[in-house]
C-alpha cells in the first residue's frame, strides 16, 4: 500500500463563474486546476464538499450540480458567517481549496420507478437541485416529479433559470410559493408546510425529499407524516457545523451518526432512531 | 515474546538518558502544583509517585498542530496562487511513566482516528512512531474507576511496556514488539525473579481499588433506549452545577474532539488543528447563530452519550472512557460522571 | 534630525482622529522631523483603544506602544479620554507585573495644534524604546 | 447543621430553589447542590470542604433563588449588584460566618492524590484516611491561602445569618504582601515566572468559567474569530493573550474569591494578576471591589480630575 | 477580494523622500491586491478619474489611497470611489505625507515605513464592510438658550427664516450683558437704544416663544428630534396678570435686596422689575429678601397689586418642547471684585469692577447716570483703570485675554471725561489690544483727545490714605515706580464662563474646555458647530467676544440651523456602533459608559435582555466597543477586527 492520502489536504480549484442568485446567495462554479482530476472526479448526488478560503477557513456545501453534468462543480453559498462572507468576496479566476466528495448521498437507486416529491425552502433547494437535475437527466427511471419550492419573497428564490426550465417542462410539476403577498407575484402565497398540506400529495409510491431552514423542515416533516408518508419515504438532508468532514472532529454528530460522514442525507426513520436534538 | 527486565532504582537517571537518545523522551515532571509530561532533559526529575495531572495525550495528539502551511504567490497575470506545504512529523517519541489508563486512552482514540477509511494521518504517523511504557498503579487515586470500565491498575492495553515499581527497582515487561525498546539496554537486569512480587502488588492494588469503588464496580455501555437520556429534567437535576468549562475534556485521555482554524499573515498562513471541547458553546455554534446544543445540559448529555452510548454502538460495545478519574478529581464543582451514568441506568437496575 | 542608526524597532501608535492624529498632521505640515520607527493606527477616540490592543501589539512583536488622545476636557466625544486614562493607567501598571517594562507603553495627550509636542513625544518615546531594545517574549511550545 | 437545614427550609418555601452544598464523591469534596425539592434539603451540608463560590450561577439563573454565601463569596453579590447583574429581590441570601476552608488541592497533593476514604476533624487537627494509610495534619497548614489573609470572614450582605461573627485581624497591607513581594523581583524574573506558569495553561477555561464575574462565559473573546484577539494555537503568546483578556476584563471587578485559581488543574496562580490590579484600583481610585453596593466599578466611570493619575513623562 | 492601491507622489512632497514606485511594487505582491500604481497628484481630477477607471477596469472592490492625511482628503476619495459605484466605506487612506515624507529625511527608512503603513491600510480595508446611512424625519423648531444679544439675533434670524423658535432666558428679562452697558465702543452710541428695539422685536415676533426666568432641565434625543424639558422658575407673580406697572416695587418694604442686574452696586426691592426696558416687563419676587417668605407675613405687594397677580404659593413648573436643533448662547460671567484682594477688592468700596462702573455711568442705573463713588457719593476727580484683572494671569488660572476690556476701558475713560470734564483718568495696562475696525483709533482718541494717561505696568498695591486710594505700580516704560492718588479705581475684571456652564454642557452632551467655555467643532472652519450634531454655539459662551462678534455668531448659528432644516429628512452617519444580539450577554456596561446615552436595553422575543444602539444618537466614539467584554458591540468602520488587522499587519512587517 502506498502512502495514505491525507484527508485534510484540499485540492486547488478555480472559480470560473459566479452567479448572484439572491442578494445573500451566490453560486460558484469551480473546476480543479488539475484537468485530469476534473475528468476523473466522481461524486453522487447529495454529496458535499469543503470549500477553503485560505486564511479564513473551511465550510461545507453540497455539490449542487449533478454528476451527469461535469464541466464544473457548483456550490451555492448564503452569506452568514466568516467563511461564507469571504466566499462572497471572491471573483472569477480566484483560487479556492476543495475537499470532496464527502458524506453520503440520496438513495436514487431505490427510488427508481417511484414518484418523487421535492420540497425545498430558500437555499435548501441546493441539495435537491443536484438530484432533480440528475433525475431529469435520467428521466425515464422515475415516475411523477413534483417540486414545491418556497422562499420569503420572489427575490429570495434561487436558481431562477432552472425554475424557468422546470416550470416549462411537461414532465415536472413545479409549485412556487412565497411567504407573503408581493407586488407582481401571481403564484402561491404561504409557508411551505401549509402549501404542502393544501396540495395534499398522495403518499402512494412516492418518496418525499425535503431541505430548507430548520423550522421549515420541522413542520414539513410533521405535514408529510400527517399526509400519510411513511418515515422511510421521507428523506431530508441536515446541516451542522462541520470541521473535518470525515467523522473525526466530533461536533456534527447526532447520537452515533456523524452528519458529515453518515449524512447529510437521512430518512425520517433514521432520524427517529437517534437521540432528540434540535436540527 | 513477552520479555521481562529489571531496573535498579538508582539507575533510573542513567536509563532515561539512554532512552532519550533513541527518540524524544517524555516523562511526568512536577511542574509545581501539577504533574505534566515534558520533554526529558538531563536533570529532569521524573515524578512517578502520583498520577500525572495531564495524560500524555498531547505527546501524540498535540493540543494544537499545523496540518499544513500555505503560501500566496502571484503569477504574471497578477493572479493569486496558493501553494500548500504539508507538515510531516516522523519524529520518534517515547513516553515513559504513563498510567495504564492513559495508554488505554490511546486505544480509544486509535479506533476513531486510525480504524477508519479516512484515517487521521497526523495522529497515525505519531502513534506508529511512539513507544509507551506505562507505570502500573499501586493505589487508587481520588476518583479512579478503571476497573469499572474494563481496565485495571496493571492493565497493559495500549502500552508497549508495563512498569511495576518495586521497593528496589522497576520491573519492566515488554508487551509489544516495540516494547523491547525499553529493555534493550545493558542497565536492565533479568527480571523474572521479581514477577511474583509484581503479581502480589497487582492483587493488592486491584483489591484496594475494588474496595474503594464499593458498589460502583462495573459500568456497562448505555442502552440507546435509556429513558432518562432524553429527559431534560434528568440533566437539570444532575448538571445544574456544571460550569461548562472544558477541564474534563482537556484532561481526558480519550477525548479527541478538535477544531480546525486558519491563521494568516500577509504572505502565508497555516491551518491549525487544535483540541476543542464538546462542553463549549462555540463547539457546535453555526454561522447562522443556530446551535443544536445550546445549553450545558445538551452538551453534557452528548459527552456522556458519546462515551457510554454512541461509541460503544460503533465500536463493539467498548466504552470511550478509561476510568482515569481526572474529570472527577479535578472538576471545579465535583461533577461525577460515574454517578450520572449510574443514575441513567438505575431504572434498569431496579 | 539625522538617523543615528538604520536599525528600527517596532513601535505602534494608536492616535485619536480629532486631536493627536491632527497633531501628527500639524507636525508634518510644519516639517517637524521625527524618527521613523513609529507606525500609526487611526482610531476615532482614545476611548476606543481597548487595552487589549496594546497587549496584542506587544504579544505580536511590538517593542513599544504609544497611545495618544485629546487633552482631558478636550475630548471630541467629551468623555472618551477620561475612560482611556483609567484603563490605560491600569494597563501601564499591570504590564511590569508580567515582566514587560512599563516604559514600553506610553499614553499621552496631544492636541491638533501641538505639532511640536507631537514631535517631542515621538522623538523621546523612540529614544526610550531604543534604550530598552527589542522586547523578548519566549516562543514557548512550538506547535507540532 | 440543624440551623443550616432550618434556614434552607425557610428560604426554600419562598424561592423553590436554594443553591447550597452537599457531600461530593469523596469525604474531602463537597459539591454544589441545587435544592429544587424539599427532600433534597436533607443532603445539604456546610463544612471545611464547601469551597465553591456558589454565586457563579446567579447571573444566568432565570428564577428567584436562595443562596448560601461565605464572607468572601458575599462580596460577589455586592459586585453583581453594583454592576446590575442581578436584582436584589431575586436572591435570598443565607450568609455564613466562616473561619476558613480547606485548600482541597493542597490536601490532595499532600496525600499524593491517593483516594480518601475518611476524614475526621478534631480541634485544630484533621485526620485523613486514604486507602493505604491515615495521616494527621494541622488544620492551619491546609487552610486555603485566601483564608489566611481573609479580611471579610463575615458576609457583607445577607438576609439570614448562620454562625457567630468571626473577627479578622488581617489588614489591607497584609493581604497584599504577596503582590508587593513578587514585585520586588527584577523584571526578567517576573517574565520568566509567568512564562513558566502560563506555559502550563491548557486553555480549558476552568478559571474563566469558575469566575463568577466572567459573565461572558460562552461568548468569551478568547474563543471567537470576530473579534479575533487570539488564535487557537498553544503558542505561549496566545496563552498570555488569554490571561491578559481574563485579567483586563476583571479589572476593578474581581472580588478575589479565588475560584479561578482553585479551578485551575495545572496550578497557575491566576488570582495573582487580579490581585495586582485590585491593589492598583485601591491606590488609584480608593476602590475596593464588592464592599459597597453603591460604588461604581472604576473602569466604567471617571473623574475629570483624577487625583492619583499623573501624566507620565517620557 | 480585489484591492486597488494608489500611491500619490503629491508632486515632490511625497515622492521626494519616499520611493513611491517601490511602495507600489511591494503592495502589488500582497495577495488580494489586484492593482497597485502611483500618480503625481491623486487628488486632482485626472487622479481621481484614474481611480474610477481602475475600479472598473480591474474590477476592484476595495481601494487604498496612500497620500496625505485622511483629515484632508478622505471625503474627496470617498466620493471618487462612490462615483465608480463602490460603497464609500470601501476606501481607506494611508497617510504617507504628513506622517512620513514630511517628517523623515531618510528615503530608505521612509519607504519602509510607507510600505508598512500602506500594508496596514490594505489589511484594514480588507475587513471593511459596506455601510449605508438611514434617513429620519426632523422637527423644524429651534431652541435658543440665552436671550443676550447673540441669542436674540439667532432667534430673530431663525424666525425671519420661517422657523418656530423657543427662546429660554435664565434671568427675568432678555437683553443679557449688553442691556447693562451704557454706551458701546467705538461709536459711543447708546447700548439700550440699539438693543431695546431688538428686544421688542423678540417680544412681538409671533414665531418666538419666550421663556424668561427659565432654565434647561433636561435634553433628550438627537439632531432633528430633541425633547427639551424647561424649568420655569417660580416668580411668585402671575405674569399673565402683571402689567408691569411697578406699583409693587414702589411700595415693597424690603429695600435691601441684591440687585443682580446692577451687580450689587446699590440695593433693589425684594419685588422688582430689573430695569425699565425689561422684556418681559414683569415683576418677580426674590424670596431671599421678601419679608413674606422670610418672616411669613407682609403681603404688601399682594394687597397693592391692581390685577391681583401676586401668588406666594407659586411653584417651579416643568414644560416640554420638541425641537430639531439647539443654539447655545448662554454668554459669560465676570470675576467678582472680591477676587482681587491685592487691589482691595471687596474691602474698599471705591474699588469696583468695569461692569459696575458701566451701571454707574448709565442713565437708568442706580445713580441716574451721575458719576458718584460708592463710598460717599462724591464725584471722583481721579479715576484709575486697571486692565487685565485676572485675565492673562496664570496664577489665577486664566491664561486667556478677556477680549474687550482694553476697549471698554478707553470708552469708560472717555465717558468719565464727558461726565466730569475736570476729572483725570489713568490706565494701568499690559498692552493695548485694539484690533477691530476703528478700535485702535478709538484708544488713541482717549489718550490724545481726552488726555487719559496710559501707564504701561502692573499695579502692585492699593491702600487707602484718607478719603483717597493710593494706587502704587510700576511704569515699565520709564522704569520707575509710580503712585496715583485715586478717588475711584475700576478693575477690568476677567471674563469667565457661567458657573453652571459645565452642567448645561453635560445635558447637551457638548464639550467644554478647562475654563468652561464650550468647544466648537473646528476653531477655524466650524466655529459655531459643536461635536454634537444639531447643537450650535453663538456668542461668548464659546469664549470672550464683543458685541459685533456675538451678533455675527448669532446669525451664523441661525443660518446653520436654517440650512439644516432646509432638508425634510436627515441622513444618519453609518459609522456608528452596532450590537450583535446573538453575542450580547446583556451586562449593559456599554449603556453605562456611552457619553451620549445612545444605547438602551432591549428585550428580545426569547426574554433575553440585550443592548441596542440608537443610531441617530450614536456619535461614533467607540467607547462602548472597548468596554464590551464579549465584542458584541462594534463601532462600524473601526471594529475590533479592523483595528486588529492593522496590528497584525504591523506585526508581520518584522
Amino acid at each position: 500500500m502506498g502512502p495514505k492520502k491525507n484527508p485534510y489536504l484540499p485540492e486547488i480549484v478555480t472559480v470560473v463563474r459566479i452567479i448572484e442568485e439572491t442578494p445573500t446567495i451566490k453560486s460558484l462554479q469551480v473546476v480543479f486546476d488539475d484537468p485530469e482530476r476534473m475528468k476523473n472526479f466522481k461524486f453522487e448526488p447529495g454529496q458535499v464538499g469543503q470549500l477553503s478560503v485560505f486564511g479564513v477557513g473551511e465550510a461545507t456545501f453540497v455539490i449542487n450540480s449533478p454528476p451527469t453534468r461535469k464541466e464544473y462543480l457548483q456550490f451555492s453559498v448564503m452569506k452568514v458567517g466568516e467563511v461564507t462572507s469571504a466566499i462572497h468576496e471572491l471573483h472569477e479566476g480566484d483560487k479556492l481549496g476543495l475537499r470532496a466528495p464527502l458524506g453520503n448521498w440520496f438513495p436514487y437507486e431505490s427510488m427508481k420507478g417511484r414518484n418523487i416529491l421535492f420540497i425545498g425552502g430558500g437555499i435548501g433547494l441546493a441539495p435537491l437541485r443536484t438530484l432533480i437535475l440528475f433525475m431529469l437527466d435520467n428521466r425515464k427511471d422515475y415516475g411523477r416529479i413534483t417540486i414545491l419550492y418556497g422562499a420569503r419573497t420572489p427575490i429570495d428564490l434561487c436558481y431562477k433559470e432552472d425554475l424557468k426550465d422546470w416550470g416549462s417542462r411537461d414532465d415536472v410539476d413545479l409549485v412556487l410559493t412565497v411567504d407573503n403577498e408581493y407586488p407582481g407575484w401571481d403564484k402561491k402565497v404561504g409557508l411551505v408546510p401549509n402549501v404542502l398540506l393544501e396540495m395534499a400529495p398522495k403518499p402512494d409510491n412516492t418518496v418525499a425529499i425535503t431541505c430548507g431552514p430548520p423550522i421549515m423542515i420541522k413542520y414539513t416533516l410533521i405535514a408529510l407524516s400527517k399526509l400519510g408518508f411513511k418515515d422511510e419515504d421521507i428523506i431530508t438532508t441536515l446541516e451542522r457545523r462541520m470541521k473535518c468532514g470525515i467523522g473525526l472532529c466530533g461536533r456534527c454528530n447526532i447520537g452515533s451518526k456523524y452528519v458529515c460522514k453518515d449524512g447529510p442525507v437521512f430518512s425520517l426513520a433514521q432520524l427517529k432512531s437517534l437521540p432528540q436534538e434540535e436540527y | 515474546m513477552e520479555r521481562i527486565g529489571f531496573l535498579k532504582k538508582e539507575k533510573i537517571e542513567e536509563y532515561l538518558q539512554s532512552l532519550s537518545k533513541k527518540g524524544e523522551l517524555y516523562v511526568p515532571v512536577d511542574v509545581g502544583r501539577a504533574v505534566k509530561f515534558e520533554k526529558y532533559l538531563t536533570g529532569s526529575s521524573i515524578c512517578l509517585d502520583r498520577p500525572p495531572t495531564l495524560p500524555p495525550k498531547s505527546v501524540i495528539y498535540p493540543q494544537s498542530e499545523r496540518l499544513f502551511k500555505f503560501k500566496f504567490k502571484k503569477d504574471e497575470g497578477n493572479v493569486d496562487l496558493i501553494e500548500i506545504e504539508e507538515v510531516e512529523d516522523t519524529k520518534k517519541r517515547i513516553i515513559f511513566g504513563a498510567r495504564p489508563c492513559d495508554s488505554a486512552g490511546f486505544s480509544v482514540i486509535d479506533n476513531v482516528f486510525i480504524q477508519t477509511d479516512t484515517p487521521d494521518v497526523y495522529y497515525e504517523r505519531r502513534r506508529m512512531n511512539s513507544f509507551i511504557a506505562a507505570k502500573a498503579c499501586d493505589k487508587p487515586s481520588a476518583g479512579c474507576f478503571c476497573i469499572a470500565v474494563g481496565g485495571g491498575p496493571f492493565d497493559d492495553s495500549g502500552s508497549d511496556a508495563l512498569i511495576t515499581e518495586l521497593e528496589e527497582g522497576y520491573l519492566i515487561e515488554a508487551k509489544t514488539e516495540k516494547g523491547s525498546l525499553f529493555l534493550d539496554w545493558e542497565l536492565i537486569e533479568p527480571g523474572d525473579d521479581h514477577l511474583e512480587k509484581k503479581l502480589k502488588k497487582k492483587e493488592e492494588s486491584e483489591r484496594l481499588l475494588s474496595e474503594y469503588l464499593g458498589e460502583l464496580k462495573k459500568i456497562e455501555p448505555l442502552d440507546p433506549k435509556t429513558e432518562s437520556f432524553n429527559d431534560e429534567n434528568f440533566w437539570k437535576r444532575h448538571l445544574s452545577k456544571c460550569i461548562s468549562c472544558g477541564l474534563c475534556t482537556y484532561l481526558c485521555p480519550t477525548c479527541y474532539c478538535f477544531n480546525i482554524t486558519d491563521e494568516k499573515k500577509i504572505f502565508e498562513g497555516e491551518r491549525i488543528r487544535s483540541w476543542d471541547s464538546c462542553m463549549f458553546f462555540h463547539f457546535t455554534l453555526e454561522a447562522s447563530g443556530h446551535n443544536p446544543r445550546p445549553d450545558k445540559f445538551k452538551r453534557f448529555r452528548n459527552r456522556v452519550g458519546h462515551k457510554f452510548m454512541f461509541y460503544p454502538e460503533k465500536y463493539s460495545q467498548l466504552i470511550a472512557c478509561c476510568g482515569c478519574g481526572r474529570c472527577i478529581r479535578f472538576c471545579p464543582v465535583s461533577v461525577d460522571i460515574r454517578e450520572v451514568v449510574f443514575e441513567l441506568q438505575k431504572p434498569r437496575r431496579v | 534630525m539625522p538617523q543615528e542608526s538604520k536599525k528600527e524597532l517596532r513601535i505602534i501608535g494608536f492616535l485619536c482622529n480629532w486631536c493627536s492624529y491632527g497633531g501628527a498632521d500639524t507636525a508634518g505640515v510644519s516639517r517637524f522631523k521625527q524618527p521613523t520607527d513609529l507606525r500609526i493606527v487611526r482610531v476615532p477616540c482614545s476611548g476606543r483603544v481597548d487595552p487589549l490592543f496594546v497587549v496584542r501589539a506587544f504579544l505580536s512583536g511590538a517593542d513599544g506602544v504609544l497611545v495618544s488622545g485629546c487633552h482631558p476636557r478636550d475630548c471630541h466625544y467629551s468623555d472618551g479620554n477620561y475612560y482611556a486614562r483609567r484603563r490605560l493607567e491600569m494597563l501601564k501598571r499591570l504590564l511590569p507585573f508580567f515582566g514587560i517594562d512599563d516604559r514600553r507603553f506610553h499614553y499621552t495627550w496631544v492636541s491638533a495644534s501641538e505639532g511640536e509636542r507631537w514631535q517631542r513625544v515621538v522623538t523621546e518615546f523612540t529614544k526610550v524604546i531604543h534604550g530598552l531594545g527589542p522586547l523578548k517574549i519566549e516562543e514557548g511550545e512550538e506547535i507540532g | 447543621m440543624v440551623e443550616l437545614k432550618e434556614k434552607i427550609s425557610e428560604v426554600f418555601r419562598d424561592t423553590n430553589l436554594v443553591i447550597c452544598w452537599r457531600e461530593g464523591f469523596d469525604p474531602i469534596h463537597a459539591t454544589p447542590h441545587f435544592v429544587r425539592e424539599e427532600s433534597q434539603i436533607e443532603d445539604s451540608i456546610f463544612n471545611l470542604f464547601c469551597v465553591h463560590n456558589l454565586c457563579v450561577y446567579l447571573p444566568f439563573l432565570k428564577e428567584k433563588a436562595g443562596i448560601l454565601v461565605k464572607g468572601c463569596d458575599s462580596r460577589t453579590l455586592i459586585q453583581f449588584l453594583q454592576e446590575g447583574l442581578i436584582r436584589r429581590e431575586d436572591v435570598v441570601i443565607i450568609g455564613i460566618s466562616c473561619r476558613g476552608i480547606i485548600d482541597v488541592g493542597k490536601l490532595m497533593r499532600e496525600v499524593l492524590y491517593e483516594a480518601v476514604t475518611g476524614v475526621s476533624i478534631d480541634g485544630d487537627s484533621i485526620k485523613v484516611k486514604t486507602v493505604s494509610r491515615e495521616r494527621e495534619f494541622q488544620l492551619t497548614s491546609l487552610l486555603a491561602d485566601k483564608c489566611k489573609i481573609c479580611r471579610y470572614p463575615n458576609p457583607l450582605i445577607y438576609d439570614h445569618l448562620i454562625g457567630e461573627p468571626v473577627e479578622s485581624k488581617v489588614s489591607w497591607d497584609m493581604a497584599y504582601e504577596d503582590i508587593r513581594e513578587f514585585e520586588k523581583k527584577p523584571l526578567e524574573d517576573r517574565l520568566s515566572f509567568w512564562t513558566k506558569e502560563i506555559g502550563k495553561c491548557i486553555r480549558c477555561y476552568a478559571c474563566r468559567n469558575a469566575c463568577p464575574l466572567c459573565i461572558c462565559r460562552d461568548r468569551c473573546i478568547a474563543e471567537t474569530r470576530d473579534p479575533h484577539f487570539t488564535s487557537q494555537s498553544v503558542e505561549l503568546k496566545e496563552k498570555f493573550m488569554f490571561h491578559f483578556i481574563h485579567a483586563v476584563h476583571l479589572a476593578g471587578r474581581c472580588v478575589e474569591c479565588g475560584e479561578c485559581e482553585r479551578a485551575c488543574p495545572v496550578g497557575i496562580p491566576v488570582k495573582m494578576m487580579k490581585k495586582k490590579i485590585n491593589l492598583e484600583m485601591k491606590e488609584l481610585f480608593d476602590y475596593e471591589t464588592g464592599i459597597n453596593v453603591d460604588d461604581k466599578p472604576p473602569m466604567y466611570t471617571f473623574k475629570a480630575e483624577e487625583e492619583k493619575i499623573k501624566e507620565h513623562e517620557l | 477580494m480585489r484591492v486597488g492601491v494608489f500611491i500619490c507622489h503629491c508632486g515632490n512632497n511625497i515622492a521626494g523622500t519616499v520611493d513611491v514606485q517601490k511602495v507600489a511594487e511591494e503592495m502589488r505582491k500582497i495577495p488580494g491586491v489586484a492593482y497597485s500604481t502611483t500618480y503625481v497628484y491623486t487628488c486632482s481630477e485626472p487622479g481621481q478619474n484614474e481611480i474610477i477607471e481602475a475600479i472598473k477596469k480591474y474590477k476592484l472592490d476595495r481601494v487604498v489611497v496612500a497620500a496625505c492625511s485622511p483629515r484632508m482628503h478622505e471625503l474627496t476619495f470617498r466620493k471618487a470611489v462612490e462615483k465608480a459605484s463602490l460603497n464609500r466605506y470601501f476606501l481607506e487612506m494611508a497617510n504617507i505625507r504628513e506622517h512620513i515624507s514630511w517628517v523623515g529625511d531618510d528615503k530608505e527608512l521612509n519607504t519602509q515605513k510607507a510600505i508598512d503603513v500602506v500594508r496596514m491600510a490594505v489589511a484594514k480595508v480588507m475587513n471593511n464592510k459596506p455601510l449605508f446611512s438611514s434617513s429620519f424625519k426632523l422637527t423644524k423648531r429651534v431652541l435658543v438658550i440665552g436671550g443676550g444679544v447673540a441669542g436674540m439675533q439667532a432667534a430673530l434670524d431663525c424666525a425671519d427664516g420661517g422657523l418656530d423658535v423657543v427662546l429660554v432666558e435664565k434671568s427675568p428679562s432678555i437683553g443679557g450683558m449688553m442691556a447693562r452697558l451704557d454706551k458701546t465702543f467705538p461709536t459711543i452710541d447708546c447700548s439700550i437704544c440699539i438693543l431695546g428695539p431688538k428686544m421688542v422685536d423678540v417680544a412681538q415676533n409671533e414665531r418666538i416663544k419666550l421663556y424668561a426666568y427659565s432654565e434647561i432641565e433636561d435634553v433628550k434625543g438627537y439632531i432633528g428630534n430633541y425633547e427639551v424639558t424647561i424649568r420655569k422658575k417660580a416668580t411668585y407673580v402671575d405674569w399673565n396678570k402683571c402689567t408691569g406697572c411697578g406699583l409693587c416695587m414702589e411700595k415693597c418694604p424690603s429695600k435691601n435686596a441684591y440687585d443682580y442686574f446692577n451687580f450689587g452696586i446699590a440695593p433693589t426691592r425684594a419685588i422688582n422689575i430689573p430695569f425699565p426696558q425689561a422684556i418681559p416687563k414683569k415683576a418677580k419676587i426674590d424670596p431671599n429678601y421678601c419679608r413674606y417668605f422670610l418672616k411669613g407675613k407682609c403681603g404688601v405687594c399682594a394687597k397693592i397689586c391692581p390685577t391681583k397677580a401676586i401668588d406666594y404659593d407659586m411653584k417651579d413648573e416643568l414644560v416640554k418642547e420638541d425641537v430639531g436643533a439647539i443654539i447655545v448662547a448662554t454668554g459669560y460671567s465676570l470675576m467678582g471684585v472680591e477676587n482681587f484682594p491685592e487691589y482691595g477688592g471687596g474691602k474698599y468700596k471705591d474699588v469696583i469692577t468695569g461692569i459696575q462702573y458701566e451701571r454707574i455711568l448709565n442713565a437708568s442705573g442706580p445713580t441716574g447716570g451721575h458719576i458718584k463713588r460708592p463710598s460717599d457719593g462724591k464725584e471722583p476727580e481721579t479715576v484709575v483703570f486697571i486692565s487685565c484683572c485676572g485675565s492673562r494671569d496664570k496664577s489665577v488660572g486664566i491664561p486667556y485675554c478677556s477680549n474687550f476690556c482694553c476697549m471698554y476701558i478707553a470708552k469708560q475713560a472717555i465717558l468719565t471725561k464727558d461726565h466730569l470734564p475736570k476729572s483725570q483718568s489713568y490706565v494701568f495696562y499690559m498692552d493695548i489690544r485694539a484690533p477691530g475696525k476703528g478700535y485702535d483709533e478709538f484708544t488713541r482718541r482717549a489718550q490724545e483727545e481726552y488726555g487719559v494717561r496710559y501707564i504701561r505696568g502692573r499695579v502692585s498695591k492699593i491702600y487707602p490714605r484718607g478719603e483717597k486710594l493710593i494706587v502704587r505700580g510700576a511704569d515699565t516704560l520709564l522704569g520707575i515706580q509710580v503712585e496715583v492718588e485715586a478717588d475711584l479705581v475700576v478693575l477690568a475684571n476677567a471674563v469667565i464662563s457661567n458657573p453652571d456652564a459645565a452642567k448645561l454642557a453635560e445635558k447637551l452632551r457638548i464639550s467644554y474646555d478647562t475654563f468652561g467655555f464650550y468647544v466648537e467643532s473646528h476653531p477655524k472652519l466650524r466655529p459655531v458647530e459643536t461635536n454634537t450634531s444639531g447643537v450650535f454655539l453663538a456668542g461668548a459662551c464659546q469664549g470672550p467676544k464683543d458685541i459685533p462678534a456675538s451678533v455675527s455668531q448669532g446669525s451664523a448659528a441661525a443660518s446653520k440651523v436654517l440650512a439644516l432644516f432646509s432638508k425634510d429628512v436627515l441622513e444618519s452617519d453609518p459609522q456608528v456602533s452596532y450590537v450583535n444580539p446573538n453575542v450580547c450577554v446583556g451586562c449593559m456596561k456599554c449603556v453605562k459608559t456611552c457619553p451620549f446615552g445612545a444605547i438602551k436595553e432591549e428585550e428580545l422575543r426569547d426574554g433575553r435582555k440585550v443592548a441596542k444602539v440608537i443610531e441617530t444618537v450614536c456619535a461614533g466614539c467607540g467607547i462602548c466597543t472597548s468596554t464590551c467584554p464579549c465584542g458584541a458591540i462594534q463601532l462600524q468602520h473601526f471594529t475590533d477586527n479592523q483595528i486588529l488587522a492593522e496590528v497584525y499587519a504591523f506585526a508581520s512587517g518584522k
